[in-house]
């Protein structure tokens, strides 16, 4: 913890700090987010890994104050964004910065625009709604301009999101998120629900925009692949929590947790195909029950004795690099060698 | 291996639709050897469902031949489909809307053992059924429980279960890990790996994930809006991609490496519409490398070296 | 052998039932509740019915010295114009109301429910010609077509039934249809057929289990508008013949008095109204209890 | 879009063969002989015969509805068996106040239930949610003819504000008759109203709209309320019908010089005609109601225009 | 002797005749020169042949008249378009005409138009019953005509007041006009629009004939309200001024409000429970008389009517000329015990269902049901609408309906009971001694003897019992109480242009 706090604080547009999140149904309690950290630095990619269910989606949603209440409700934590806790905020504070100064490319572009408004329209909406003087037909024009920016001819602004095909969908989405410049875009799954090589030409073209306008990202993904594309940190997340973090190459070459470790071993390998998988065992534990312990013990083949009960601490082994692991001390942390047995 | 488990000549399956006729799967020919198996890859409406439904003639093609083990498929009674398809299996894609609802765990499994009077005894068919779910690694005490209370990966297991139930050789895998996540993917992958290797089996899998197609399949075939464009050995396909779409496909794929990566060759435009396409080359809107004449004709599929065949001009 | 053990400990092991998951869901819904309990009510109150009033001697036997007697603790819902108990005939006209209402649906469900079923699973021509049928039958109001049939094979409970059984035919083939369309494209038919299940297989242990919902709330929902269109009937003197009690006839019946003895049509009234709602607040619930997507 | 409304009219045709053949033929059914009724008890066998003759009664049924259909393209519907006028006329004067009397219960039912729905949605599980729904079931339940009676029984004679029938005196007189046909359509109406904009507000984006920082005004109404008016339009369309039936007892109650009135009274006479008259009236009405509301949709989601074109 | 009579003797309920001079002009109010009246449903047809229909006979009075009509107190005869008449020989009637007559349309009323009308109407085949006793028709000169009976017949003054007779202008017959649709006569009223469905109004006749009974209020609108209640509520809220009929339920609450008068009247309509004598058991006469003794016709009146109705056990109804209550079975459940024993059946075995059109005589079936079931006779109830009702009748196929019978005299009555009217009325009486009685009977042209003759053969009726009569009907109209000069006949009618409004 205070280790993070000498860094220069300057730099980070956004700050999450021990979110809490829970989402209250009829019969259960689902812990979505459990004390999650999250610092995003200014011009940088973050890329989000995890797999379904581990609380990605809804942490990105508490960012913009959009989880849905009920059943969701945030029980703790900080969201630091321009300097302000936006969780302490009221509504209309809250309206101002959505769009403005965050804004979010949610995980389904079929279903993530609105089927009866032409799409020029829907991006001029969020243009017009932090422009106030702007006239609607100038809004327009800077809604063309954006479809343009998008790779989507500007005629076509005036047909409907069913006129178009995934990836235009996705665009349009995109062209929405970024139509007012935000300073943090969060970028849900963009690109789960298209194919390969659309999914490359989206990837490609944020990657664009994103040097043009020195835009934060966040990346949410499950998708090492594009994390390696266009990241430039990662935090892996399993049950609601960052159990390790770090730079590319402290995640890709200097793997630390187990559950990283899993995922890496999960797939297939390009070089050499005859090699066998080693999936990680199990599934991911259930929300409403989580285990004592470190969460991902039952599914952890190093797992020991004191991880049932206790949760594990931070542990830095570089000033980039943390993980949250009993398999780690001061002393074995830097050397990257594993406490097994024991 | 003298003779293919599988043989499809000219296999071909429109749709009629209001705008014209869908050309789902349009002219594709291609092997399966016994104990192998067959990966299919392209983008999503490329017709790899459509081909892989045809062969177990769950929809009726338009034309071509299907010959399984030295039978017409297509000439089969409507009793002996019946028959052939416990030799012939599909796993589906969906593991979520491939399992009715209202069957438990064991009804699902029973039910083809049931229907083909493979074990009569009701006693022997419990424990069959258990067997079974022994062996895709499912626990004992899920026999009676049903498909919504079980997670993604679990269910893709009762598919293959199923599948396996009636002893097949032949399997139809229609993206049977899309939509899980990594970590259970490996688990059912490494699953199938064991299983064909235990029980012999041959598969045709059909994936829009080059990687993992790569590391499953012996052979691999490219689609592209209904036509096969280029078919190759696994590693041969990925280390000298022929046809320009194949090389695109393979840049396109996100490299979990910090090392080694490809420089992206970025297709412009999307898929066109397989509703009457013209006679050209389907690709040729889209490819880089595209001249006048394949907007005018359409490239035969030949062989430019040992198993590797491909259509494109630039291998004329 | 210790495999024999777990095998036979997972064959014993417990059965939690869909069936008893939507169950759950339903007694957690206060309405649907009461809607339920109110129709449990209302069947017991139909079979037991001689058991509380005697048909001949309470329910149309007259008794005009004791007529159009306002309600009282005699009789709490008074009298009729020919002296005869009013709860009585209530609690009788119930027995009417629900068989009339009950049989009606069955038959339409029978009907259309094949109609629906062919029409679905085959598609194609046959789909056409008897969507074809449906859409005649539904431009039809069906009060008014109900009302023509009657009025032709004139009026008695049988007809009745089956004027309304005939007239809500094409809403159930279209329920049936729709839900057996949504139903034949999912991809566990289509698994059924390639495991070999027979067309019948498919058609019984896979549609018909998958369809029952829409079905099961449009049942509840069609019975409260037989038992409207029977009182509807009723009102216009084609209904259920003196003396039998039936709801409808005892409203339409009252309306001669209404100035004076206004509870002569009010306590029918409102008898068909609190039906109604607890079929359509049981509809509703089920509807709710059955939808997949609210697990 | 003409086009397709063309189409749409053409499709019509069949419809209305199938509804007077299906009537035609149930009607034959029926033991009444209109000639004893016109002539009455005093007419000699004889008589009777000949004027069954005379009407062509005594033809093929076949032959019967050929004519009849022959005669009703030429716009002939016949002439009453009771009254020996031409049913056309007959109809075509009732035809007026029903759908008057419809399109008033129609609108006024709409215009109250939409926003009822809107903002239960809003509001729900509020006071103001749980009793209009309250409202609503009650309104679902009750059958329209006995809330006509007791309309009838509280505002005409109780308080003596409205009048009890007729169609004369202005405004006032539609007052009752439309609540009592009315009050179904419209809690129906309202309770999905309020369930699609439920519905609406769960959807993606919605989420979506709400992240650009709009209003929850401009949520409501730019991006829900569109979307949620598809299920409703259906609705409004089935009810539409419902209230073209509801109106065959309301009438009756009310006094007031409409189709249903007639119908009921054509169908107790036993006169063919006027009774297949007026259904295809009623029926192409309601066709045409279900045309428009096929329309409003196109109007309404651009997915179901780009269908028509 | 029923011949002339200019005014009846204050048989209404209000001071009647010649206070028309009083009435309308005097006070020259504007305000009330409307009469609003409720109709139970639409006139059927506004021609004179071309229905048998009591509302549109109501209609037919407005705008036409007979040669005589049928008094509205004293159910007789009485001069009308005629000034006089005498017979002779037997057979010949020679009537003289009122002259200055004008039809609405403008044309004189000539024995001409008489000879037209009385043809016309013989040429149609369903007046049979009201034109066939007539040979020949002729004028004698302008204003005087002669009309042949077959053979001596004493109901031709009633056939002449039937709404068939009535006289239409002849040159409008042959031109072939529509009477439906333009009713044209010399009646007090004339049409002024039907809208179907809705109403009819009709406007006073300045030129009609007689200065007496011309129409005194100006206008005269009919409303069509099927509903009872609804019509008791129209009067009540000022929407209609008179109700043509008042259900019995409704007529209690009337009865107490100051501003409306309600009248009643004892009927002719005779309401019987009609059996079939052609089955069996019901050709038994010893169960008719059973049934007969059984039925409790108070609590029918009581139960059903809410008391608007008068007992009635003979055959015919009471009231009318030449009707008497010998040999008549009345209500005593011992006798009926008696004649179920000398019957011999099982009780059980009688199978006896009631067709029934509407929902007073379902209530009426209802309580006939009830009284049987203490012989131990079961009884069905069946409710239809009016065509299959006529259509079982008319082909035999019941047991027993109920009917009801109101002809304006005892003659027509008991000619119901000549075997070949049984095609009409199928499973009617069987006695074939009774057609030579009949006859007999109405070539009688000599009152008193007549009269002596009906008795008889009612009291033979009401031995055989083949019919069983309930009760007859109370009329109930109400009205606003300031309107004058309501006078209600037993058969139903009333005269409009008799009424008017009190200052
Ligand atoms: N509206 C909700 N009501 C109840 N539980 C919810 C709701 N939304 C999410 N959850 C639960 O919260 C947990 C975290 O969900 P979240 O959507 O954040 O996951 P995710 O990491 O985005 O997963 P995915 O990769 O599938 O998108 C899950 O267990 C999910 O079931
Ligand atoms: N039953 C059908 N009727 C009409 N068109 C169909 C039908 N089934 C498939 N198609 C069309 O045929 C084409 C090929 O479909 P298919 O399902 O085979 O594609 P796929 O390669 O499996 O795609 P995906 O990766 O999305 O599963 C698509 O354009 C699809 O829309
Ligand atoms: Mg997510
Ligand atoms: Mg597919
Ligand atoms: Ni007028």
């Amino acid at each position: 913890m205070s280790r993070e706090n000498t860094k220069s604080n300057t730099e980070n547009v956004l700050e999450i700090s021990n979110l809490c999140v829970e989402y209250r149904t009829r019969d259960s309690v689902v812990k979505a987010v459990n004390g999650l950290d999250l610092t995003l630095k200014k011009g940088q990619a973050l890329g989000v890994v995890g797999e379904t269910g581990a609380g990605k989606t809804t942490t990105g949603l508490a960012v913009l104050g959009l989880i849905p209440n009920p059943p969701g409700v945030v029980t703790e934590g900080k969201i630091v964004l321009d300097g302000q806790d936006v969780l302490t905020k009221d509504a209309r504070y809250l309206r101002g910065i959505r769009g403005k100064q965050v804004s979010m490319i949610f995980q389904d572009p079929m279903t993530s625009l609105n089927p009866v408004l032409p799409v020029n329209e829907q991006i001029a909406e969020v243009i017009r709604t932090h422009n106030k003087q702007l006239k609607p037909k100038e809004a327009l024009e800077a809604a063309g301009d954006m479809l343009e920016l998008v790779g989507i001819p500007r005629d076509r602004g005036g047909e409907y999101p069913h006129q178009f095909s995934g990836g235009m969908k996705q665009r349009v989405v995109i062209a929405i998120a970024l139509a007012c410049h935000p300073d943090v875009l969060i970028a849900d799954e963009p690109t789960t629900a298209l194919d390969v090589t659309i999914q490359a030409q989206v990837l490609e073209m944020m990657k664009e925009l994103k040097k043009q306008y020195g835009t934060s990202m966040i990346m949410i993904t499950h998708d090492l692949g594009i994390v390696a594309d266009i990241c430039d940190e990662v935090s892996v997340v399993y049950a609601g929590r960052v159990v390790e973090h770090g730079t590319l190459e402290d995640i890709f070459d200097h793997t630390l947790h187990p559950y990283t470790e899993g995922l890496f071993n999960s797939l297939p390998n390009m070089a050499d195909r005859t090699q066998r998988l080693k999936p990680i065992k199990g599934l991911m534990p259930d929300p409403s029950n989580l285990p004592e312990g470190c969460a991902f013990c039952p599914r952890c083949n190093y797992a020991k004795d004191i991880c049932a009960r206790k949760k594990p601490g931070r542990l830095w082994s570089n000033d980039t690099h943390y993980v949250e692991c009993h398999l780690y001390n001061e002393k074995n942390i830097n050397s990257g060698e594993v406490l097994k047995g024991e | 291996m003298s003779k293919p488990l599988l043989e499809v000549q000219n296999l071909v399956k429109y749709f009629p639709t209001k705008k014209g006729k869908l050309h789902a799967v349009d002219d594709v020919s291609f092997t399966i050897d016994r104990g192998r198996t067959l990966g299919v890859v392209g983008e999503s409406g490329c017709g790899k469902s459509t081909t892989g439904r045809v062969i177990l003639r769950l929809i009726e093609p338009t034309s071509g031949s299907i010959i399984f083990d030295g039978t017409d498929v297509r000439g089969l009674s409507a009793d002996g489909l019946r028959k052939m398809r416990t030799r012939m299996q599909i796993i589906f894609q969906d593991p979520f809307s491939s399992l009715n609802p209202r069957m438990t765990v064991s009804q699902a499994i029973e039910e083809p053992i049931r229907l083909h009077g493979i074990i009569t005894d009701k006693r022997e068919r419990e424990h069959r059924v258990l067997e079974l779910m022994e062996t895709v690694g499912l626990a004992p005490r899920l026999y009676n429980t049903y498909p919504h209370e079980l997670d993604g990966g679990r269910r893709q297991r009762i598919g293959i279960a199923r599948a396996l139930a009636v002893n097949p050789e032949f399997i139809v895998c229609d993206e049977p890990v899309s939509a899980l996540d990594v970590s259970i993917q490996a688990q059912i992958l490494n699953l199938m790996e064991d299983l064909q290797e235990q029980l012999g089996l041959t598969y045709m899998f059909i994936t829009h994930d080059l990687s993992v197609v790569h590391h499953f399949s012996d052979d691999i075939a490219v689609m592209y809006l209904g036509r096969l464009l280029e078919k190759a050995p696994s590693d041969q396909l990925f280390q000298n991609p022929a046809h320009p779409y194949t090389e695109a496909l393979l840049s396109a794929i996100p490299i979990p490496s910090l090392h080694n990566r490809r420089q992206r060759i970025l297709m412009k435009g999307e898929i066109t519409s397989p509703v009457n396409p013209p006679k050209a080359c389907r690709f040729a809107n889209r490819c880089p490398k595209a001249t006048d004449r394949c907007f005018n004709e359409e490239p035969e599929l030949r062989e430019i070296g040992p198993g590797h065949m491909t259509a494109c001009f630039l291998y004329e | 052998m210790s495999k024999d053990k777990e095998y036979a400990e997972a064959l014993s092991g417990p059965k939690n039932s869909l069936a008893y998951d939507t169950w759950r869901r339903l007694i957690s819904n206060k309405a649907a509740v009461f809607g339920m309990a109110f129709m449990i009510f209302l069947i017991l109150l139909a079979i037991f019915a001689d058991f509380l009033f005697d048909y001949q001697t309470e329910v149309i036997a007259q008794n005009i010295p004791d007529r159009l007697i306002h309600p009282c603790l005699k009789y709490p819902f008074g009298t009729d114009e020919f002296g005869r108990n009013l709860l009585a005939r209530v609690v009788h006209g119930s027995r009417m109301s629900l068989a009339v209402s009950f049989s009606s649906v069955a038959m339409s469900l029978a009907g259309g429910g094949f109609l629906g079923a062919i029409s679905g699973y085959y598609g194609g021509k046959v789909d056409n010609l008897i969507m074809r049928i449906t859409d005649i039958l539904l431009a039809i109001p069906m009060t008014l077509f109900a009302i023509v049939i009657v009025a032709a094979l004139g009026a008695n409970t049988r007809n009745l039934a089956f004027a309304l059984a005939a007239s809500s035919v094409p809403i159930f083939a279209r329920v049936v249809r729709g839900a057996v369309i949504t139903v034949r494209d999912v991809e566990f038919v289509e698994a059924a057929r390639a495991i070999g299940a027979t067309n019948r297989t498919i058609i019984c242990s896979h549609i018909i289990p998958n369809c029952l919902s829409p079905i099961i709330v449009q049942v509840t929902l069609r019975i409260a508008s037989a038992i409207y269109n029977t009182a509807a009937l009723s009102f216009l003197g084609m209904g259920v013949q003196a003396p039998a009690p039936e709801w409808g006839g005892l409203l339409a019946g009252g309306r001669t008095y209404i100035r004076d003895y206004s509870y002569l049509s009010i306590i029918p009234g409102i008898a068909i109204m609190l039906t109604v709602l607890a079929l359509n607040l049981l509809g509703d619930g089920l509807r709710d209890a059955l939808d997949p997507r609210l697990k | 879009m003409l086009k397709y409304i063309i189409r749409r009219i053409i499709a019509m045709i069949p419809v209305v063969i199938g509804i007077t053949f299906l009537v035609f033929m149930i009607m034959q059914l029926a033991p009444g002989d209109p000639v004893q009724m016109i002539l009455g008890d005093n007419a000699s066998p004889e008589a009777v015969e000949a004027m069954r003759d005379e009407m062509g009664l005594n033809d093929n049924v076949l032959v019967q509805y050929g004519r009849y259909l022959v005669n009703l393209v030429q716009g002939d519907m016949g002439t009453s068996y009771v009254n020996k006028r031409p049913v056309a006329d007959e109809v075509f004067s009732r035809v007026p106040a029903t759908f008057k009397l419809a399109a008033v219960a129609a609108v006024v039912s709409i215009v109250i239930a939409i926003p009822l729905g809107i903002l239960a949605a809003i509001k729900q599980n509020t006071l103001f949610d749980h009793s209009s729904m309250v409202v609503s079931l009650i309104g679902i339940s009750m059958p329209a003819f006995w809330l006509a009676l007791m309309l009838m029984l509280l505002f005409s004679l109780k308080l003596g504000w409205l009048p009890a029938q007729g169609a004369k005196d202005g405004w006032k007189s539609y007052v009752l008759p439309s609540i009592a046909i009315g009050f179904m359509q419209m809690a129906a109406i309202a309770r999905t109203t309020r369930s699609s904009m439920l519905e609406t507000i769960r959807q993606d984006y919605i989420r979506t709209a709400r992240s650009k920082g709009i209003t929850e005004r401009e949520v409501i109404f730019h991006h829900s309320f569109r979307n949620a008016l598809i299920p409703t339009v259906t609705i409004v369309g089935v009810q539409l019908g419902g209230l073209l039936g509801g109106a065959v007892l309301t009438e009756t109650v009310f006094a007031w010089p409409g189709l249903g009135r007639l119908v009921v009274q054509a169908v107790n006479g036993r006169d063919v005609p006027v009774v297949l008259g007026c259904i295809v009236v009623l029926s192409v009405g309601f066709s045409i109601v279900n045309l428009v509301v096929d329309l409003l949709y196109g109007f309404i989601d651009p997915r179901v225009r780009s269908m028509y074109q | 002797g029923g011949k002339t009579s200019s005014a009846p003797e204050s048989a209404g309920t209000t001071a009647a005749g010649g206070s028309e001079s009083v009435a309308p002009a005097a006070g020259g109010e504007s305000a009330r020169d409307t009469l609003r009246v409720a109709l139970t449903s639409e006139p059927p047809n506004l021609s004179t042949c071309d229905h048998d229909s009591l509302i549109s006979v109501g209609m037919n009075m407005l705008t036409f008249n007979g040669l005589v009509r049928i008094d509205n107190a004293s159910l007789k005869p009485e001069l009308d378009l005629a000034s006089d008449y005498k017979v002779e020989n037997d057979v010949d009637w020679i009537f003289t005409l009122k002259q200055g007559v004008k039809f609405h349309n403008g044309d004189d009323f000539t024995a001409a138009d008489v000879v037209a009308t009385l043809e016309y109407a013989k040429s149609l085949p369903a007046t049979t019953t009201y034109t066939s006793n007539m040979k020949s028709i002729e004028a004698v000169d302008d204003f005087t005509v002669k009309i042949t009976t077959n053979e001596p017949y004493a109901g031709l003054l009633y056939d002449l007041g039937y709404h068939f007779n009535w006289i239409l202008p002849k040159g409008l017959i042959e031109s072939g006009n529509d009477f439906n649709e333009n009713p044209i006569g010399t009646g007090p009223y004339k049409l002024v629009e039907w809208v179907s469905g809705d109403h009819l109004t009709f406007e006073a006749f300045d030129d009609y004939f007689d200065a007496e009974r011309k129409a005194k209020i100006k206008n005269l609108e009919f409303t069509i309200i099927p509903e009872g209640v609804t019509r008791a509520l129209a009067l009540e809220t000022g929407e209609v001024d008179f109700v043509w009929e008042t259900n019995g339920a409704d007529a209690a609450s009337l009865l107490n409000n100051p501003d409306v008068k309600v009248e009643q009247v004892d009927s002719v309509d005779n309401v019987i429970l009609f059996l079939n004598n052609d089955v069996a058991p019901f050709d038994d006469v010893n169960l008719r008389r059973a049934i007969a003794c059984a039925i409790n016709r108070q609590d029918i009146i009581d139960g059903a009517l809410s008391g608007y109705g008068v007992v009635n056990y003979s055959a015919i109804a009471q009231g009318l000329w030449g009707s008497t209550t010998k040999d008549q079975l009345e209500y005593n459940v011992d006798k009926a015990k008696e004649y179920l024993a000398a019957w011999g059946g099982d009780p059980a075995s009688v199978n006896l269902s009631i067709l029934v059109t509407n929902e007073t005589r379902v209530a009426v079936a209802t309580i006939i049901q009830s009284n049987l079931a203490e012989l131990g006779i079961n009884v069905k109830v069946e409710s239809m609408d009016t065509a299959t009702y006529f259509e079982k009748w008319s082909s035999g196929d019941y047991t027993g309906l109920i009917a009801s019978w109101s002809p304006s005299n005892a003659l027509t009555y008991v000619q119901r009971y000549v075997t070949d009217r049984r095609v009409q009325y199928a499973g009617s009486y069987n006695n074939p001694e009774m057609n030579k009685l009949i006859l007999d009977a109405q070539s009688t042209l000599d009152d008193d003897a007549r009269m002596e003759k009906i008795e008889n053969i009612v009291s033979i009726v009401n031995q055989d019992s083949p019919q069983i009569s309930l009760f007859q009907s109370v009329w109930l109209r109400a009205h606003d109480a300031k309107l004058q000069g309501v006078v209600l006949s037993g058969t139903g009618y009333t005269d409009y242009n008799m009424m008017y409004w009190a200052e």
